[in-house]
């Protein structure tokens, strides 16, 4: 009877896998245990697909220590409760890296799973600290940079090369991203204080708020507009946000976090000015780095469209950064990747330096572009870097 | 539109039962315990079978059915018994699962993630099971103050004001960003990825809402719930009794609440909400909202539904084809099906039947 | 000729069975009391009749036609008219309102013929038109009686049937409805059905009676032959065995 | 100060709208409609072209005013009648919860269908770009849009009350929501009735769709969530089934809303939606009827 029962369970069960491979030795294995579904699908995807071009990449040049990489799937259907069945699912199919849900809180239980099996997780573009030792543990990473260090970037080099002054800041509570550019932020302002900056105004909405009017009303009674806003917001509040504001005849400068970046949404706000994004590259034909061009040719090729935002270039980075630690290591193991990942600093990738450390598996600082979205044409006008990096005190606000 | 119809339970006892003594009610007990242990032995036997298959996906699922049990159980003892629609259960699993996080997280971690926290809880380190009693008992004592107040209103005002109580918890535990973490996932929650914590969650859900069933309480709510004119004429405190139900139920669903927070390993606010609410009610009510075995075989079914339709999402492989059904489609037909299970079954698969061994005679 | 007929009309609630087995028939222009003490089943076969309660078993026809499944929109649209009981008035809309919900069925073209009906109705019920403004709401018990037989009056029906006329009339009042309504069957040569509990009135007005009990009609004939005969008595008040 | 007023009242207009077009719908059939908020965003997603691009294609979109208006507001009558016609005419007879999940599920059903035509990422469209611009009245600088919604909304309310009061379709459709039976027995044909109040309905979300649209231009598979949840608190608030009380509530709400981000500190505004919800029960408790209750309405929840 027991073999009965056995025999049907395990058919039952076989049924979901899609491939039932083993990790032999001959190849790698990377899981991706993202939406393939649902509301984080279309913030997923692009990233996979990026780190799919990775891993084509070194394919076609022999492979990870000689093996080819071979991918396997498995949907989160951006759920968290399925996140963790996804997670395990690619662990039991043998993943050696397991790339996790852009989003910090959707990519959490799949890199927890990951985390409890001793294997790798990176995060392909979530951009809290929690995506790392600080959340997760010591096994995962993020492929992106922490929010704080694009709200501290905007306000530092919107003062030192816009020449602004007065500074007002409208936090959208919604996410932890979001509160995490204000963070940021507000570590910085201090700073621009004692150089003549001054903060004159703050205030809360919600994503979901179908009028920020009465946020609106409050920047208005002001004596004099401000110089700047740093608008610590995301899809798809955000374009609301920015469209009322300007509605409303604001047209102070805006100062974003990377969550903004996208030509798609632009035609909400016609004729769009003053308009500041930090991007890790430009999904715009205008980065001043040939390769990163060569890299969104590669993407349109795929996929058949360009690039929809900088948050496809994280996923190619965490296979990128990921693969040359197993190279160094010479091995998967988690530990000795682990230990080769943290010997990093500032080592180059197609979209900016990266930095990991045994306190941090996260960027505290990194060079963004600034695109500057102008009657509605977006471009990149500038570069920066902070001057320094941001404190542990302030990430982990 | 017609006038309330005798319910057709095994666990139906006429107004006049409730004043019943004792001895009454031990003879109640025996003639429907098989209906706890029925529903208890079908865990069982699904636990049993995913252990032998032995991948640990699918056994994620299950654990994710027992929570999902545990949680329209909750629902069943107080909307089955007072036939109020609550659609604020929810926060009461939100406090549960937090309540978990807080006595079980590393205190190291919890020092840095929630600062705000009393320092005695700071310092506590819990094992899951008495993490989860303690969250029961937390949403419990919630519930109690909570259902104080909501408990005067009926009908459709009541299900606003509880639909309100879990917007304000929802508000508050996404903000209060000392306490809960704010909006963010709060990690370090030990996962206990075995399925028997789960099954056995489960079952002590199905058994507290059979003896609260069979309670004295719980006859008159029903007896209430059937026939308030005549129940409030021999004497039946509604409010007082619905107290009851709500305070039992929320317990439940807190205990559900700290089950979800093990395994999964994170909490985060949006997860107990609207998605949350409208799933567990759904399954409640595709099930039979005045039905134990309903509340338990909704939750089974769906369950099984919804993973069926995922795996032909994923593909199956037939002789060398593969088909499968373009990613999205599983909602859809969910939707669908319940619509028509609802359509078909207006009052639910199993209406307000129970399970038992045998269809015993009706006493005349 | 027979207007409306019932065969074994069966009406449950669950598995409470109020009305079992009825059969008779109402011909044209006739008056037939339907009597009986609360709880006989007469509101249930009234409601059965005009299709808002389903008819567990039995067939009903109106006019030759079947009418058992048939939506109560339509029956109303086929000259039945219904005023149940406790005094179904919109309480939000105006006393007029009230009064024109039922003259859609007839279309846009008779405004003329809606207008008379309207002014012959405030004629019958002087102090409707007096409030036709007011709230229905707002109207006294007996008031939204008058209202409510009035706009069944408005639909012109052929058939009109009325649960407990005289329930919270004064009984001039009821008299002058009573009137009113004799005098439509003789211009119009419409068709009563009127239930009351007790048979005082149907003796007076005469006609056919039927009496109801445990949702059965224990009897049938001449409302003033039956009279206060002692079959009636005792049918009321059950002393007989069945 | 005069800011303040017209924030409270364009947020309320919304309010009162959702409200409205579950008001009526209840009042007919006793269904707490959980598919009007996917109602909403359907009838606005009617005008792009189904793709999964980030890019937002539009199809019907560029329509001149006059066009588009009454193209969206088709749009979401006729997808409502739909639903009444293939779903809940199924649910005639059956109890409150039981129809209000399967409009729930069916509320699920499009949401779903919308995301795999479209994917979950929200579109951006300039919807009625003219009305970005700000206008000054009365020495307030305002969006021209947020004076048109509320203008929009009093002629909406002016003249669905017109239609009730001076229309005979108006007329049986109030009698049919104070007493359905009732009503039928009068000749009443039900399902016309119905079908009136879904497309009224429909019509409404379409309108919330377009004002919602071009103040937010972004066009988000959830975006008709929050305002159907304001808008069914709205309802029961404001008496079930009562369309005047609904539409008050609404307003009600949208005031409280705007007039808690102004004056609470701003510690304590992230919390605000707490202290609307916390009101909301305080009202409840004092009158569990609502604020204005419809008189003859039972209630069988």
């Amino acid at each position: 009877m027991s073999y009965k029962v056995r025999l049907l369970a395990t058919a039952l069960a076989s049924v979901g896998m899609a491939l039932p491979a083993l990790a032999d030795d001959e190849t790698i294995t990377v899981g991706f245990a993202t939406a393939q579904s649902g509301a984080m699908q279309a913030y997923d995807k692009p990233a996979d697909e990026a780190a799919m071009i990775r891993i084509e990449e070194i394919n076609a040049a022999g492979g990870l220590l000689g093996k080819q990489i071979q991918v396997v799937t498995a949907d989160t259907k951006s759920d968290r409760a399925e996140g963790a069945k996804a997670g395990l699912s690619v662990l039991d199919q043998g993943a050696d890296l397991v790339i996790v849900s852009c989003d910090y809180d959707f990519g959490a239980p799949a890199a927890l799973a990951a985390q409890d099996a001793g294997i790798v997780s990176f995060f392909s573009c979530a951009e809290s600290v929690k995506a790392g030792i600080q959340g997760v543990g010591p096994l995962s990473f993020s492929g992106s940079v922490l929010a704080p260090v694009q709200g501290a970037a905007m306000a530092e080099w919107a003062f030192k090369e816009k020449d602004a002054k007065t500074f007002y800041k409208l936090l959208d509570t919604w996410t932890v991203y979001n509160k995490g550019i204000c963070d940021g932020f507000d570590w910085m302002m201090p700073k621009l204080e004692e150089q003549g900056a001054k903060l004159v105004g703050e205030d809360t909405f919600k994503n979901e708020d179908a009028s920020i009017a009465a946020q609106i009303t409050r920047i208005k009674a002001l004596p004099e507009e401000p110089d700047a806003i740093m608008l610590c917001t995301m899809m798809p509040g955000g374009v609301s946000a920015v469209k009322q504001l300007r509605a409303a005849g604001i047209n102070s400068m805006i100062l974003n976090g990377s969550g903004m970046d996208g030509s798609y949404w632009l035609s909400a706000v016609p004729d769009l000015s003053n308009f500041y994004i930090p991007v890790q590259a430009s999904i715009y034909g205008d980065d001043p780095n040939p390769d990163v061009k060569k890299f969104n040719e590669a993407y349109k090729a795929k996929t058949g469209a360009d690039p929809s935002s900088q948050y496809v270039y994280p996923g190619y980075v965490a296979v990128d950064v990921w693969s040359k630690a197993v190279e160094r290591a010479g091995t998967t193991e988690a530990e000795a990747v682990v230990a080769e990942l943290e010997k990093m600093k500032d080592e180059p990738t197609l979209f900016g330096p990266r930095t990991f450390t045994s306190e941090l598996h996260h960027q505290a600082n990194a060079r963004y572009l600034v695109v500057n979205v102008d009657k509605g044409k977006p471009g990149v006008v500038g570069e920066w870097t902070l001057s320094e990096p941001v404190p542990m005190e302030a990430i982990l606000k | 539109m017609t006038a309330a119809s005798p319910t057709m339970s095994a666990q139906a006892v006429p107004p006049s039962a409730v004043a019943e003594h004792k001895p009454a009610r031990f003879a109640l007990a025996r003639k429907t315990i098989m209906t706890p242990i029925l529903l208890s032995l079908l865990l069982v036997a699904i636990a049993v079978l995913t252990y032998l298959t032995g991948s640990r996906p699918f056994n994620q699922t299950v654990i994710d059915v027992f929570v999902r049990v545990t949680l329209v159980v909750g629902l069943y003892i107080f909307i089955g018994n007072s036939g109020v629609l609550s659609f604020g259960h929810i926060a009461f699993t939100c406090l549960g699962g937090y309540a978990a996080a807080w006595l079980t997280i590393n205190p190291i971690m919890k020092a840095s993630a929630l600062p705000g926290l009393p320092q005695f809880i700071l310092d506590l380190r819990l094992p899951y099971w008495q993490s989860a009693v303690i969250a029961a008992i937390f949403a419990g004592v919630a519930a109690l103050i909570l259902g104080k107040v909501l408990m005067r209103l009926s009908g459709i005002a009541a299900s606003i004001a509880t639909f309100a109580v879990l917007a304000m918890i929802n508000t508050i535990y996404a903000n209060w960003d000392s306490v809960t973490g704010g909006t963010s996932s709060v990690v370090g929650i030990p996962i206990i990825r075995t399925i028997w914590p789960y099954l056995i969650g489960a079952i002590i859900a199905i058994f507290l809402a059979w003896a609260h069933a069979i309670s004295r309480s719980g006859l008159a709510l029903r007896a209430a719930r059937d026939e308030p004119t005549a129940a409030a004429a021999s004497g039946v405190d509604i409010p007082r009794e619905r107290l009851v139900a709500f305070v039992v139920s929320g317990a439940v669903m807190g205990l559900g609440g700290a089950l979800t927070a093990h395994s999964v390993g994170v909490v985060t606010p949006d997860t107990f909400y609207l998605g949350l609410t409208f799933i567990t009610l759904s399954m409640l009510v595709v099930g039979g909202m005045g039905s134990l075995s309903g509340a338990v075989i909704g939750v089974v079914l769906l369950s099984a539904l919804i993973q069926i339709l995922r795996w032909m999402e994923a593909g199956i492989s037939i002789a060398e084809t593969t088909i499968a059904l373009p990613k999205g489609v599983q909602e859809i037909a969910l939707g669908v099906i319940m619509i028509v299970i609802l359509a078909l079954r207006p009052s639910g698969l199993l209406g307000n039947r129970e399970v038992t061994l045998f269809q015993r005679k009706r006493n005349r | 000729m027979t207007l409306l007929s019932l065969t074994d009309v069966s009406v449950r609630y669950g598995r409470l069975t109020a009305v079992r087995g009825v059969s008779f028939s109402v011909a044209e222009n006739e008056i037939l009391f339907v009597t009986g003490p609360n709880g006989a089943g007469k509101s249930s076969l009234m409601r059965a009749i005009a299709g808002v309660t389903h008819c567990a078993a039995g067939k009903i026809t109106l006019d030759g036609r079947d009418i058992t499944a048939e939506k109560p929109e339509n029956i109303a649209r086929m000259g039945f008219s219904m005023v149940p009981e406790g005094r179904e008035v919109f309480g939000s809309l105006t006393v007029e309102e009230n009064l024109m919900v039922g003259t859609g069925m007839h279309g846009g073209a008779k405004r003329g013929r809606i207008a008379d009906e309207l002014a012959s109705v405030y004629d019958t019920f002087p102090i409707l038109k007096e409030r036709r403004n007011g709230q229905a709401g707002l109207l006294s018990g007996g008031q939204q009686q008058m209202l409510v037989i009035g706009r069944a009056l408005m639909t012109q029906p052929r058939l009109i049937a009325i649960d407990e006329p005289s329930l919270g009339l004064a009984p001039n009042i009821t008299d002058q409805v009573y009137e009113r309504l004799i005098a439509l069957r003789a211009e119009r040569g419409l068709t009563l059905l009127i239930v009351e509990q007790s048979s005082t009135r149907a003796v007076m007005v005469g006609g056919r009676m039927l009496l109801m009990r445990g949702g059965q009609i224990v009897l049938d004939g001449d409302a003033r032959a039956l009279g206060n005969s002692e079959a009636i008595q005792a049918a009321y008040f059950g002393y007989e065995d069945h | 100060m005069l800011q303040i007023l017209f924030d409270a009242l364009s947020l309320g207009s919304l309010y009162a709208l959702g409200a409205l077009g579950i008001a009526l719908i209840f009042g007919v059939m006793r269904l707490v409609n959980f598919a009007h908020g996917d109602v909403i965003a359907f009838s606005v997603f009617a005008l792009l072209w189904p793709s999964t691009d980030a890019l937002a294609i539009v199809f019907a979109g560029q329509l001149p005013w006059y066009l588009l208006i009454p193209f969206v507001l088709i749009v979401g009558a006729l997808l409502s009648v739909l639903c009444e016609i293939v779903v809940y005419r199924r649910f005639r007879h059956a109890s409150p919860a039981t129809m209000m999940i399967a409009s729930f599920a069916l509320g699920f059903v499009i949401r779903y269908f919308l995301l795999m035509l479209f994917t979950s990422r929200p579109k951006s469209i300039s919807l009625l770009p003219a009305l970005g611009q700000p206008v000054e009245i009365f020495g307030a600088r305002l969006p021209l849009l947020q004076l048109i919604t509320i203008v929009a909304t009093i002629c909406i309310l002016l003249a669905l009350t017109l239609f009730l009061r001076r229309t005979r379709f108006g007329l049986e459709m109030r009698a049919a929501a104070e007493n359905f039976s009732m009503a039928r027995m009068l000749g009443v044909r039900a399902n016309n009735v119905i079908m009136g109040a879904f497309a009224i309905s429909g019509a409404l979300a379409g309108a919330i769709a377009l004002i919602f649209g071009s103040q937010t231009g972004t066009l988000d598979i959830q975006m008709g969530a929050s305002v159907m949840l304001m808008a069914f608190i709205a309802t029961v608030i404001g008496g079930l089934g009562s369309l005047p009380g609904a539409v008050l509530a609404g307003f009600l709400l949208g005031a409280a809303s705007v007039v808690m981000q102004v004056f609470l500190p701003i510690d304590a505004r992230p919390f605000r939606d707490a202290f609307v919800y916390g009101a909301v029960i305080l009202v409840l408790l004092f009158s569990p009827q609502g604020l204005i209750s419809a008189r003859g309405t039972k209630e069988r929840v």
